[in-house]
């Protein structure tokens, strides 16, 4: 029963376990060796030698979100390219518009972001 | 067929409760994929049954993923102006409308 | 039971175990750390369904996409810590709500049936792009206007704020 | 037990890729050093084995001797997550590279896609690193540095996207085949450019190595890890490189196609031009700053891509394949 893509799986499923344990195991390994002594002065984090003069985490410059979003759209836009382009010789002009016109809207939303200042990072 | 309807089943349930419970808006989010997810799920193990060369299921599922890409970015921008303004994620804060 | 369904049913308590805890956990960051997990066990069934170009949709634009602007919105907003659940008793009727809505999907399933999986299906890539461009065409292009959408209405929600 | 084979199978492939990666990263270290030395008319370490060629050894050997500090303040479980969730997918993305026609670890029918989607993962770690660390430095490091990885993201993604279009097939050894005759980089020149220069970008190398700009944010997202975990970083990092430098032979090169010598002679042959190309540029060119490299990455990058998505197919309308 459709064997390709159940193999496929289980040879990921092994790689990726491996992949996984391998780096858990050695670090296991190694807590034998290494010292460990936590706490002190090394514990607090390193902020070129200053004590921390405010904490991280605190809410952040928007624009991160901006590019994220437009990010998103595109990955999309991509993605959906790679299921078309494969037999878009074979197909021929039609699927050319056809894939032109989505380009061309998800282009659209570039420009717009583009237009409104969106892409200058500050 | 009918093991993938039971555990899209339970993982919609999942969602379920999670849009239910959850006051943050970001986990309600997560609760709102879990679901598009269980019903990603469906379509896929559908579109194996039902002229399997057409694709329609896994159209559907792409679709899908796509529509989900943009209801969170678009629930995400919400989210982060509803902070913005009432200075928490916490969706019970934003009662403008109860006046 | 063969290997495959094995498979599955792994894939399937991972995912179960891993939406569970990101709707119960009270740290938002690790609440979005589990629904990542829970997509990759989604797109491991995916693949497991013959769906292999999906899954690695799911891959790239859910854990690879949607995840990370998670992440950048959590970052961005909160300080991410511990948050509130809802009252209890809010809590108990959502559960029964949830178990009913669960329980009638699950016996609705049980019930039910379905002819009988090919035993070779068609590889899924070059079908795919074919019907997003006959058959789906519509669904395609939809596709198109409504990330032309998402992104105009966002970014118009984003550009409003005083920063 | 075929299954229990495949499962073996891909266990095995697994350690072995690992160590690779191991192997990989150690050799590209002091060849980075030595290839930095020459630019810079020095000679680089000398003193650990002939011509200093045990350094990367004993560095190896010290930093898995070294303790492991996590700063009090640390997210626990985000802490430990982040340095695997970056070095995993760079030593997963292994799967599909063809080494030589045959010698492909899994044959995946979607194997560019694979390979495209699953080091994006990286983001996720680096993130949850920056952010677990609870420093200054850290946060706006791995913010940084994710902000760059998926603004280089969708123009490199749009230049593959060319390449499946002229090969007709997402699978990396289709690929090899359509290559027999013609490497790509004649007739895609302009996508292997921007392949090249995004992947740069992706892998974190000068002139885009703004998550690791020092006078500024100190070591970016891994400014709080030491001994193991920073190492993982590291395998991470040149794990990436050699994947992405594979890839770009893959692609635009022919990967293994070439006379005379064996598929793999060629294949590992012309990667390392590719990597040594790379080293070169980063210790020639200067760093951006953080604005104009996104000002590049969306400004020029992406619609530069998409005008050379439309020109390829035009092109392969019109000519054919």
């Amino acid at each position: 029963m459709n064997e390709p893509y159940q193999s496929d799986v289980v040879f990921l499923v092994g790689f990726a376990l491996a992949v996984v344990l391998l780096p858990l195991v050695t670090l296991l390994a190694f807590r034998w060796i290494r010292p460990t002594h936590p706490g002190g002065l090394k514990a607090q984090a390193y902020e070129s030698g200053m004590p921390q003069a405010s904490a991280p985490r605190r809410p952040f410059h928007m624009a991160y979100y901006t590019f994220a979003l437009i990010f998103i759209v595109f990955d999309v836009e991509a993605l959906l390219l790679f299921a078309i382009a494969p037999v878009l010789h074979d197909i021929g002009w039609p699927a050319l518009a056809e894939v032109g016109g989505f380009v061309a809207l998800v282009a659209g939303g570039l420009f717009y972001a583009w237009r409104k200042g969106v892409l200058v990072w500050r | 067929m009918t093991p993938v309807l039971i555990l899209s089943g339970t993982l919609f349930a999942i969602g379920v409760f999670g849009v239910l419970t959850r006051r943050n808006a970001i986990t309600m989010l997560v609760s709102v994929e879990i679901m598009m997810n269980a019903a990603n799920l469906n379509m896929v193990a559908f579109s194996r049954l039902y002229h399997p060369e057409l694709m329609t299921g896994q159209v559907l599922a792409i679709f899908g993923i796509g529509i989900a890409a943009s209801e969170a970015a678009v629930g995400l921008a919400l989210i982060l102006t509803i902070y913005r303004r009432y200075g928490s994620t916490d969706v019970d804060r934003a009662d403008l409308l109860k006046g | 039971m063969m290997a495959s369904d094995v498979l599955f049913v792994v894939f399937g308590v991972i995912a179960a175990a891993c939406a569970l805890y990101g709707v119960l956990t009270r740290y938002l960051l690790r609440s979005i750390v589990a629904l990542g997990a829970f997509l990759t066990a989604v797109a491991g069934e995916f693949y497991l369904l013959a769906a292999d170009f999906v899954a690695m949709v799911q891959i790239f634009v859910y854990v690879g996409g949607i995840v990370v602007l998670m992440l950048f919105a959590l970052m961005l907003s909160t300080s991410g810590e511990r948050q509130p659940l809802a009252g209890s008793d809010r809590r108990g009727l959502s559960a029964l709500l949830a178990y009913a809505l669960g329980g009638m999907l699950v016996w609705a399933s049980v019930g039910a049936k379905f002819p009988a999986v090919l035993d070779r299906l068609p590889a899924s890539v070059p079908y795919l792009g074919r019907a997003l461009l006959g058959e789906q065409l519509f669904a395609f292009e939809f596709l198109g206007v409504i990330l032309l959408a998402a992104v105009v209405t966002a970014l118009a929600l984003v550009r409003s704020e005083r920063l | 037990m075929s299954t229990w084979l495949t499962l073996g199978r891909g266990f095995v492939l697994g350690v072995v890729a690992f160590s690779m990666v191991g192997v990989i990263t150690a050799a590209f270290v002091l060849l980075e050093r030595k290839v930095s030395a020459r630019i810079q008319m020095r000679v680089g370490p000398t003193r650990t084995g002939p011509h200093g060629l045990l350094q990367t050894i004993a560095d190896l050997v010290k930093l898995v001797m070294k303790e492991d500090v996590r700063p009090e303040f640390a997210d626990p479980v985000a802490f430990r997550l982040g340095p695997m969730l970056t070095a995993v997918p760079a030593v997963l993305s292994f799967v599909v590279i063809p080494f030589g026609a045959p010698l492909v670890m899994r044959d995946l029918n979607v194997g560019i896609v694979y390979f495209l989607a699953v080091p994006g993962m990286t983001v996720v770690g680096l993130l949850l690193a920056g952010w677990a660390s609870y420093d200054n430095y850290s946060f706006l490091g791995g913010l940084r540095s994710s902000a760059q990885f998926i603004s280089y993201e969708i123009p490199r993604t749009l230049a593959v996207v060319t390449v499946v279009m002229l090969a007709g097939s997402l699978n990396t050894v289709d690929l090899l085949e359509a290559q027999k005759t013609v490497p790509y980089i004649l007739l895609l020149p302009l996508s292997f450019a921007i392949y090249m220069i995004t992947t740069l970008a992706e892998v974190n190398r000068v002139p885009f190595d703004i998550p690791e700009a020092e006078s500024e944010l100190v070591a970016g997202y891994h400014t709080e890890y030491s001994g193991f975990r920073w190492s993982l970083f590291f395998l991470a990092e040149y794990g990436a490189l050699f994947a992405a430098a594979a890839f770009a032979t893959l692609l635009f090169l022919g990967g293994g196609n070439g006379p005379v010598l064996p598929a793999v002679v060629w294949f590992v042959g012309k990667t390392l031009v590719v990597v040594f190309v790379f080293m070169w540029v980063r210790w020639t060119l200067p760093r951006f700053r953080a604005d104009q490299l996104m000002r590049l990455a969306w400004k020029v990058f992406l619609p530069a891509s998409l005008v050379n998505l439309v020109l390829a197919a035009l092109v392969m309308m019109a000519v054919g394949r």
